[in-house]
């Protein structure tokens, strides 16, 4: 198993390099100059070339890429063009607010998304399962801001039970709990929607296998056909769309951070777009990705943990 | 008659929807008894056994009696009908693969049913369980407990099914096709193991079946079914020695006899040929031509697939599944490649017509060199060497119109075109007994038998002077594998075809065949003409091969012997380096050789 | 289990995140919509909301009245006063002697004004040193007094020394000791102290109780970033917030009007917004297209639609109040006549113009209304829809005929009119700055002025420049705009407020918040 | 004894039409199948046919502006109200549906093309090419949607069309991995086997044989991924990407009436429910024909 997740790393290291080079040359053909951004619209012609050339802008793009290549495998990811900080920095300041978030929003998803799941399946066609498609589409189709928006009026606003501005300054952990309740909330909708919607097509599907005959013909009762036998069976597809749409509940946050007004990586990739900071936005990019391959890799682990039929060779 | 019926199945009928698949069966089966229901596909057999544990899904319309012993079966429900499933009576399956959950450990599966059923603490349980798996014969009952179905071969899991069925003591086993997906030694293992766990308990067996050799094996009574509709029952010999329904006389006609065949070389239909069929003069000479160069010689082909595993993927090992087979097939000739699952005969095939690439060896088609064939070469040699497929509902294009699958290799090998495709279309699907204008059906449309037609008619397309044959008969049902087989060797007659037929099924290949290889790890053990790899086997793998086909007269029930412990398949995994034996060859008969050692 | 200790660990990760400050009485916690704050150094800081913040930290030698912006209203800041020479080229500053800086950085001497002004003038640490490129020599006489020589006369030497840009004075040994640092670590001598920074949350200041003009009588200020303009009015209501930088609309300061003890308030200076004519590129190298443009906008709709309060029709090429602005007679809004100067032009079937547009709220739905205007008379204005940094550069490419723009600078005629309407200052030139229109008609005159030492003559050159741009249409001005702001009724200001050149309220020593 | 003779070229048409004929049947059945599936087609056909008679039932120009009724709620003059240019909600939205059904069919289309034939060359050669471009594939998606989408917009401005290519560009992957599965299970089975024994070319099994075969699959999913391309429609003009005004779409309708929804409800409420009802619809009707095609999850279970 050791071995598996080395070769994934040493897989992850070749997605990482692919990655790099990619941003590197897709951020510098973004129209758009951050000297501009930190100079103001004030700013002579002079000033700007100064500045170009301190932050070695004005060097041929190869060279700067051979550079940060050479940082990159120091484990120099540079500094902010425009705040000046070390990129790794400003990363790390922003990262437990969102893993935070992503974390309680991904375990708020599963906790409500399992159950529904099985839910709708058990009662195919029944009430049940009618009520939890139309709810778990409500879940897929609003965007995030809009149910942020709706969340803060009703709870904030009319029920006053959540503050506004979410900012994670809580000290003690209720603090810090009520901060984090609304966007986790918000977050945790989409994921819901999807891990209802796989766990109820998954254990339809399982439930029509012949193993699940087996158990039924050996007298289990219903409740252990259900969790017992079919449970970890259809887990396998809904770890992967939990894996899938991690990513893309990272993505989401950026939503619910700006609604929410927390801090994170998606606030901070948007705040680096909109100011061209080159080397800011090479950071995230490699955070992203390792983000992305870490999950995978771990989706991968936790296949071994559900199937005995997955080996890692 | 003894007093009580175990089980007394009273006017069942089963509708789902509007259709009816059980109409009105009627039967007893007491202690100690097997009752075989026989029937092809669609007859309602399933349906029936299934309804007898109410495992039926909710749409399904049930009426009649089913009376376990004293229960009323169709009066029960929720918490009652769950204590009687697994209780009263136990059920096994056709699919030892899917039938155990492969996320829970082996034992544990077993010990559930009696966690269901009885008082037994934990460690009861445990040490109940490994008893069962001694019985059941699994080797080594202490370590398999803990491991997950995946580890186990297809034989070892329907034990396990077994003991799982058998737990509780139930005084009913119903047993849905249990050797069907199974190869032939194992199924009479399995077979034996069941007998004689009967013989211990004296349960009653519902035994479930199409294949006529296993009930003349084990049934005390039969019950044959069509259309979900009884058409005989009664003692099994009186059922072989006098069926009084016609249906039961073709499905008894249908099933091959091992041995029967003894006095001829020469293939032989199942069913004569109508005179006004056979054509005044044949398009070629029907019998190989012993002495011309043989139409395709194989010698010392090997192949091998790479087996990964540890860090980045090392190449760790190979299945040697195809290792120096060498054999010659003249024109019109029939050479049968026999063996069980995994035993490289499949691969063989494959790797003649470059679907797998082989590593070594040499295959010589009609004197060109197969393997060294590149682009219109390696075409023109596929237009000749045609594959006939097992699964018939796999080998076509779902959505592609039958005429479109007949004619499209036509159309690729730019054979005809235009009106002139659409005649050879025509007269390929009457050729093949088809009416021409099924060319606009779907796939779909056509019985399993019909299209194995539909594939054999693609195959003839290009005229191939060879057609390799992978299991083309074996899914089909007994009555229609007959015909298609029939209709195979009418095509032979009368276009000179030669054949590579690969088959795990003896009874088919002892018809079909001129001669026969016996294949067994990825070798060919033994090989001759068929009357003699039949009649004087000399390699032991043949022997138990032969001995284990089940044979269809109920007189002829033979006395096994019984070593107990089952036997699971030998891997022919093997480490990089490992370089295997030569294999060495005894000719014990004009060109019967059969292979030394191991 | 790895999955348990994961969580475990980002749980306690993020705990220790959170900072342990003991909650003050007297927080003012303002909520701007701002992502987050891109440097505090005042030479630096361009963003609205950068400078917000450094409003309450930064002296000058001499300020602004508190709540005012206009440069007559100029008063002694750090320098208690000065002098002129006859040719206005030497002016002598006499400090308070009572001026510390923040922090442990001692008290403020004439050394450090010296080498801020000088930080100011440098291209290397400044994005203003243009402004000081006049300043000659920076000296300070002793410890106390500091003497300014210029090269050649220029419009406003005070309005370059109040804190604003440039002019906020930076105590010596904490710019040299924190350099680049400086930016996230701002050491000045104001009412109020940086204490720390959260990105994309909060700056946060304290009282600085050793301030010379007394201490504050707030403890601090929580200053927010809240991008979600929702999410800010709400907090502002649900009482999270005590000031809130609103929405430039009209229906923004009435629904503010409308929460309870509430004041809402437009602060100056107001920004001039105009749409800027690339003269150089058909068809808007014909006059007649240009006067068919500026026939085709209603600024009175333009201002009802942004609302009466928050904005006024524009009077000129330069915002109304600044030294030298002079009201110029704009053309009236007459589609007829437009279409008319159209098909005079050879267009009678209406034009077709390509603008580079940011996607930013504010300005897109001001040209959302432009556009439907302009179509009224035949003018097809289609957008390109791109981000704001593009916007920015793309609009510093020529590849916009028509530039929207809207700005404010130092209230002096010169500033505006050189940077916008210089030929100097013509986009793709290397001595470039935001001369979209290629407009030269008035250089002389804006060259003339700027070393006019005649108050008078200066402002005659001023107005013959505006004269001539209006009539050149470089730019169609169309309206000014001030900034709108909410804020609880328990702060109490001891002057009104009209506005302030870093675009922030004047909070100050004075300011209080009632309880 | 010989059948009357046809042509090839009528033959062709009439396998064309079985075909054709075949999934219309096969989509009829899953619609009707179910009474949510008819739900779901009854509203997306009329949304279609409101937005394709727009011009002609919208009571008012959807970008003529009337600064006097800005943000007015619903009445007899406006149904829905008026937005923050005081256009009417109502034209809007109808002219808007046409935008945004283009914009969610035309992109998730361009993705399901790219993303398949991506999906069919990884999964039909396996081996390095599969790992190499799945690698590539995990590269894409290891941009968060959002912010790909961004940087798209970015380099290639926002129009229709860039919209339309920054949705695919998100979505390819997606797709790619939803085309993959069932490709690497088909190349087992027989009838391509059977189609290489024949001599078929890879091209040919590809197109011909194995694409027909997951098309079913595809289209579902992508009814499905088309309320993903509505949303990433609104998020995107929430980031401020939208089309460039003053055309309608529901996801900048969305963003705007979210921008006002304190001043007034309307303005964000039936955008929104516009998308909703869009996407419930577009869902009900995938998971109607999900359910049809997979005998699974059919009756027979």
């Amino acid at each position: 198993m050791l071995g598996f997740v080395l070769r994934r790393l040493g897989f992850a290291v070749i997605t990482l390099f692919a990655v790099l080079t990619l941003v590197f040359f897709v951020i510098r053909i973004l129209p758009g100059d951050p000297t501009l951004v930190i100079l103001g619209d004030q700013a002579s012609a002079q000033s700007i070339a100064l500045l170009r050339e301190r932050m070695g802008l004005d060097q041929p793009v190869w060279l700067q890429y051979l550079q940060f290549l050479g940082g990159a495998l120091r484990g120099d990811w540079g500094t902010s063009l425009v705040s000046g900080r070390p990129v790794i920095q400003e990363v790390l300041n922003v990262l437990p607010h969102t893993l935070e978030l992503t974390f309680v929003a991904l375990v708020l998803g599963v906790v409500l998304g399992l159950p529904a799941g099985i839910w709708a399946a058990v009662n195919r066609n029944r009430i049940p399962d009618y009520v939890t498609r139309i709810v778990s589409l409500l879940g897929l189709s609003a965007p995030a801001f809009v149910s942020g928006i709706v969340l803060l009026l009703v709870f904030s606003i009319m029920l006053r039970w959540f503050p506004v501005i979410s900012g994670g300054q809580g000290t003690t952990l209720l603090d810090r709990a009520r901060d984090l309740a609304l966007p986790a909330i918000n977050l945790a909708l989409i994921m819901a929607a999807y891990v209802t919607r796989v766990t109820r097509s998954s254990m339809l599907e399982v439930l029509s296998q012949d193993y699940v005959r087996t158990a039924m013909a050996k007298g289990a009762p219903a409740r252990a056909v259900v969790w017992r036998h079919a449970l970890r069976n259809c887990l396998i597809p809904v770890v992967t769309v939990v894996g899938l749409y991690l990513g893309i509940l990272i993505g989401n946050s950026v939503l619910t951070e700006i609604v929410f007004n927390r801090p994170g990586l998606g606030k901070l990739i948007v705040g680096a777009l909109n100011q061209r900071d080159y080397t800011m936005l090479q950071g995230m990019m490699v955070i992203y990705t390792l983000i992305v391959v870490l999950v995978n890799l771990l989706t991968d682990l936790v296949y071994g943990f559900i199937d005995p039929r997955v080996q890692y060779k | 008659m003894s007093p009580e019926p175990v089980l007394l199945v009273e006017d069942l009928r089963v509708a789902f929807g509007r259709t009816e698949v059980v109409k009105g069966v009627s039967f007893r089966l007491d202690a100690g008894k097997t009752l075989a229901l026989v029937g092809e596909s669609g007859s309602g057999k399933s349906v029936t056994a299934l309804s007898i544990m109410r495992l039926l899904p909710e749409r399904a319309r049930v009426t009649g009696a089913i009376r376990l012993g004293e229960t009323d079966m169709l009066a029960l429900s929720g918490e009652a009908l769950r204590k009687a499933r697994g209780k009263k009576a136990g059920m096994i399956f056709q699919e030892p693969m899917t039938s155990l959950n492969p996320v829970l450990r082996v034992g544990e599966q077993v010990a559930e049913a009696l966690h269901y059923h009885t008082d037994l603490s934990k460690s009861a349980a445990r040490a109940e369980v490994l008893r069962l798996f001694e019985r059941v014969r699994i080797p080594d009952a202490a370590r398999r407990y803990d491991e997950y179905p995946h580890t186990f071969s297809g034989g070892m899991r329907q034990r396990v099914m077994i003991a799982m069925a058998l737990a509780c003591k139930p005084r009913l086993l119903i047993a849905d096709e249990p050797t069907t997906a199974l190869d032939v030694t194992i199924q009479a293992e399995i077979l034996d193991l069941l007998a004689e766990l009967q013989r211990e308990t004296g349960t009653a067996v519902l035994f479930i079946t199409h294949d006529m050799g296993v009930v003349a094996e084990i049934a005390d009574d039969v019950l044959v079914m069509r259309h979900g509709d009884i058409l005989e029952q009664g003692p099994v010999r009186k059922i072989f020695s006098a069926p009084a329904h016609d249906y039961t006389r073709d499905l008894l006609a249908a099933v091959p006899r091992l041995g029967d065949m003894a006095e001829t070389d020469r293939p032989v239909r199942f069913r004569p040929r109508p005179a006004e069929q056979i054509p005044a003069s044949p398009r070629r000479d029907p019998a190989p031509t012993p002495d011309a160069e043989p139409l395709l010689s194989v010698d010392g082909l090997v192949t091998r697939f790479k087996v990964r595993g540890g860090m980045l993927g090392r190449h760790t090992g190979n299945v040697h599944a195809v290792e120096g087979v060498s054999f010659a097939l003249r024109r019109g000739e029939t050479l049968a490649l026999v063996g069980e699952s995994g035993c490289g005969k499949s691969t063989t095939g494959r790797s003649i017509l470059r679907l797998v690439e082989p590593e070594a060896g040499a295959v010589r088609f009609d004197g060109q060199d197969v393997l060294k064939a590149e682009g219109q070469a390696l075409r023109t040699i596929r237009q000749r060497i045609q594959m006939i497929f097992q699964d018939p509902y796999g080998s076509l294009d779902p959505r592609q119109t039958v005429g479109s699958a007949i004619a499209e290799p036509m159309h690729v090998h730019k054979i005809a075109r235009g009106s002139e495709m659409e005649d050879r279309v025509a007269s390929l699907l009457r050729r093949v007994e088809l009416d021409p204008g099924s060319a606009t059906r779907f796939p779909h449309e056509f019985s399993g038998g019909q299209r194995q037609r539909i594939c054999i008619a693609r195959a003839l397309a290009l005229d191939p002077a060879l057609v390799i044959a992978d299991e083309a008969v074996s899914a089909l049902d007994v009555s229609i594998k007959a015909q298609v087989t029939d209709l195979l060797l009418d095509l032979q007659d009368d276009l000179g075809l030669s054949y590579l037929f690969i088959s795990h099924d003896m009874a088919v290949v002892e018809r079909i065949s001129h001669r026969i290889a016996v294949m067994h790890l990825g070798r060919i053990v033994e090989t001759g003409p068929r009357s003699a790899v039949i009649g004087s086997p000399s390699h032991p793998y043949t022997q138990k091969l032969l001995a284990a086909v089940p044979v269809a007269d109920p007189e002829k029930r033979r006395a096994r012997k019984r070593d107990g412990v089952a036997e699971e398949l030998r891997s022919p995994i093997r480490s990089v380096g490992f370089k295997p034996e030569d294999a060495v060859y005894r000719e014990v008969g004009p060109g019967h050789f059969v292979m030394e050692g191991a | 289990m790895t999955m348990k200790r994961i969580a475990l660990g980002v749980v306690s990760a993020a705990l220790l995140a959170g900072t342990a400050l003991p909650a003050l009485a007297q927080t003012l916690t303002v909520a701007v919509p701002g992502n987050d704050l891109a440097t505090l150094d005042p030479h630096r800081a361009s963003a609205t909301f950068d400078k917000n913040v450094i409003n309450w930290m930064f002296n000058g030698l001499v300020r602004t009245a508190p709540g005012q912006f206009q440069l007559d209203t100029i008063e002694p800041d750090i320098a208690e006063s000065w002098e002129t020479s006859e040719d206005g080229l030497v002016w002598t500053f006499t400090l308070r002697q009572d001026v510390l800086c923040h922090g442990d950085y001692g008290p403020l001497t004439a050394s450090d004004v010296v080498y801020s002004l000088n930080r100011a003038a440098s291209p290397e640490t400044s994005s203003y040193s243009a402004d000081y490129a006049a300043f000659e020599t920076v000296e300070a006489l002793d410890d106390h007094t500091v003497q300014i020589t210029l090269s050649n006369p220029i419009p406003t030497v005070l309005g370059l020394l109040v804190p604003f840009n440039g002019g906020a004075i930076i105590c010596e040994a904490a710019g040299t000791e924190l350099g680049d640092g400086f930016g996230r670590n701002p050491v000045g001598t104001g009412p109020f102290a940086f204490v720390e920074y959260q990105s994309q949350q909060f700056v946060r200041l304290a009282a600085n109780t050793e301030y010379f003009r007394g201490a504050p009588e707030i403890d601090e200020i929580l200053f927010r970033y809240v991008a979600s303009d929702s999410s800010r009015d709400l907090a502002f209501q649900s009482g999270e917030v005590d000031i809130v930088n609103g929405r430039f609309e009209q229906s923004w300061l009435d629904r503010m009007a409308g929460l309870p003890d509430t004041t809402v308030q437009v602060l100056g200076p107001y920004e001039l917004h105009q749409l800027h004519l690339n003269m150089t590129q058909p068809p808007l190298d014909d006059i007649r297209v240009r006067q068919a443009i500026a026939h085709a906008i209603d600024r009175d709709q333009l201002v009802a639609f942004r609302g009466e309060m928050l904005t006024r029709p524009a009077t000129s090429v330069i915002p109304s109040g600044y030294l030298g602005h002079e009201p110029q007679t704009l053309l009236e809004h007459d589609v007829e006549r437009a279409r008319e100067l159209l098909a005079e032009a050879g267009y009678p079937d209406g034009i077709d113009l390509r603008t580079v547009q940011t996607t930013l709220p504010a300005m897109l739905t001001t040209m959302e209304v432009v556009q439907a205007q302009l179509a009224e008379a035949g003018i097809r204005l289609n957008f390109e829809l791109v981000d704001h940094p593009t916007f920015h550069e793309q609009i510093r490419q020529d590849l916009s005929q028509v530039v929207y723009y809207g700005a404010s600078r130092l209230p002096v005629a010169d500033i505006f009119l050189t940077q916008f309407f210089d030929s100097d200052s013509i986009v793709q030139k290397p001595t470039a700055v935001t001369n979209f229109s290629h407009c030269d008609v008035a250089d002389a005159e804006i060259e003339a002025a700027r070393t006019e030492i005649d108050p008078e003559r200066q402002a005659e050159l001023w107005q013959e420049a505006q004269r001539k741009i209006v009539e050149a249409i470089c730019a169609v001005p169309m309206y000014e705009m001030g900034q709108p702001y909410a804020w609880t009724n328990r702060l109490e200001f001891a002057v009104p407020q009209e506005g302030s050149l870093n675009l922030s309220p004047s909070i100050n020593e004075t300011t209080r918040l009632a309880d | 004894m010989s059948e009357p003779a046809t042509t090839a070229a009528p033959r062709q048409r009439n396998e064309f039409l079985l075909v054709t004929g075949n999934a219309l049947r096969f989509a009829g059945r899953a619609v009707t199948g179910h009474p949510t599936t008819l739900v779901g087609t009854i509203v997306f056909v009329t949304i279609v046919v409101l937005a394709l008679l727009a011009p002609i039932i919208a009571p008012y120009d959807p970008v003529a502006q009337s600064i006097v009724n800005r943000l007015q709620g619903p009445s007899w003059a406006h149904w829905l109200g008026t937005d923050y240019y005081g256009r009417d909600i109502l034209s809007r939205l109808l002219h808007g549906a046409r935008y945004s059904l283009v914009i969610g069919i035309a992109s998730i289309s361009l993705a399901v093309v790219v993303g398949s034939l991506i999906g069919l060359v990884a999964g039909y050669f396996g081996g390095r090419i599969d790992i190499v471009i799945m690698q590539a594939m995990d590269v894409v998606l290891a941009f968060p949607a959002l912010i790909l989408g961004i940087i798209l917009v970015a380099v290639l401005g926002a129009s229709v069309t860039n919209i339309i290519i920054a949705i695919a560009f998100t979505a390819v992957p997606a797709f790619a991995r939803i085309a993959r599965a069932p490709v690497m299970a088909l190349r087992e089975r027989e009838f391509v086997q059977a189609g290489r024994a024949l001599g078929f070319s890879d091209l040919r099994i590809m197109f011909r044989h194995i694409l027909p075969n997951i098309i079913p699959e595809i289209i579902v999913m992508a009814s499905l991924w088309m309320a993903t391309a509505v949303r990433t429609e609104a998020s995107l003009a929430f980031i401020g990407l939208g089309i460039a005004p003053p055309t309608p779409t529901w996801g900048g309708m969305v963003r705007e009436g979210f921008e006002n929804i304190l001043d007034s409800y309307s303005v964000a409420l039936f955008p929104s429910l516009a998308v909703l009802v869009l996407v419930l619809a577009l869902n009900l009707i995938g998971d109607g024909l999900r359910d049809a095609i997979d005998p699974k999850l059919g009756s027979a279970s």
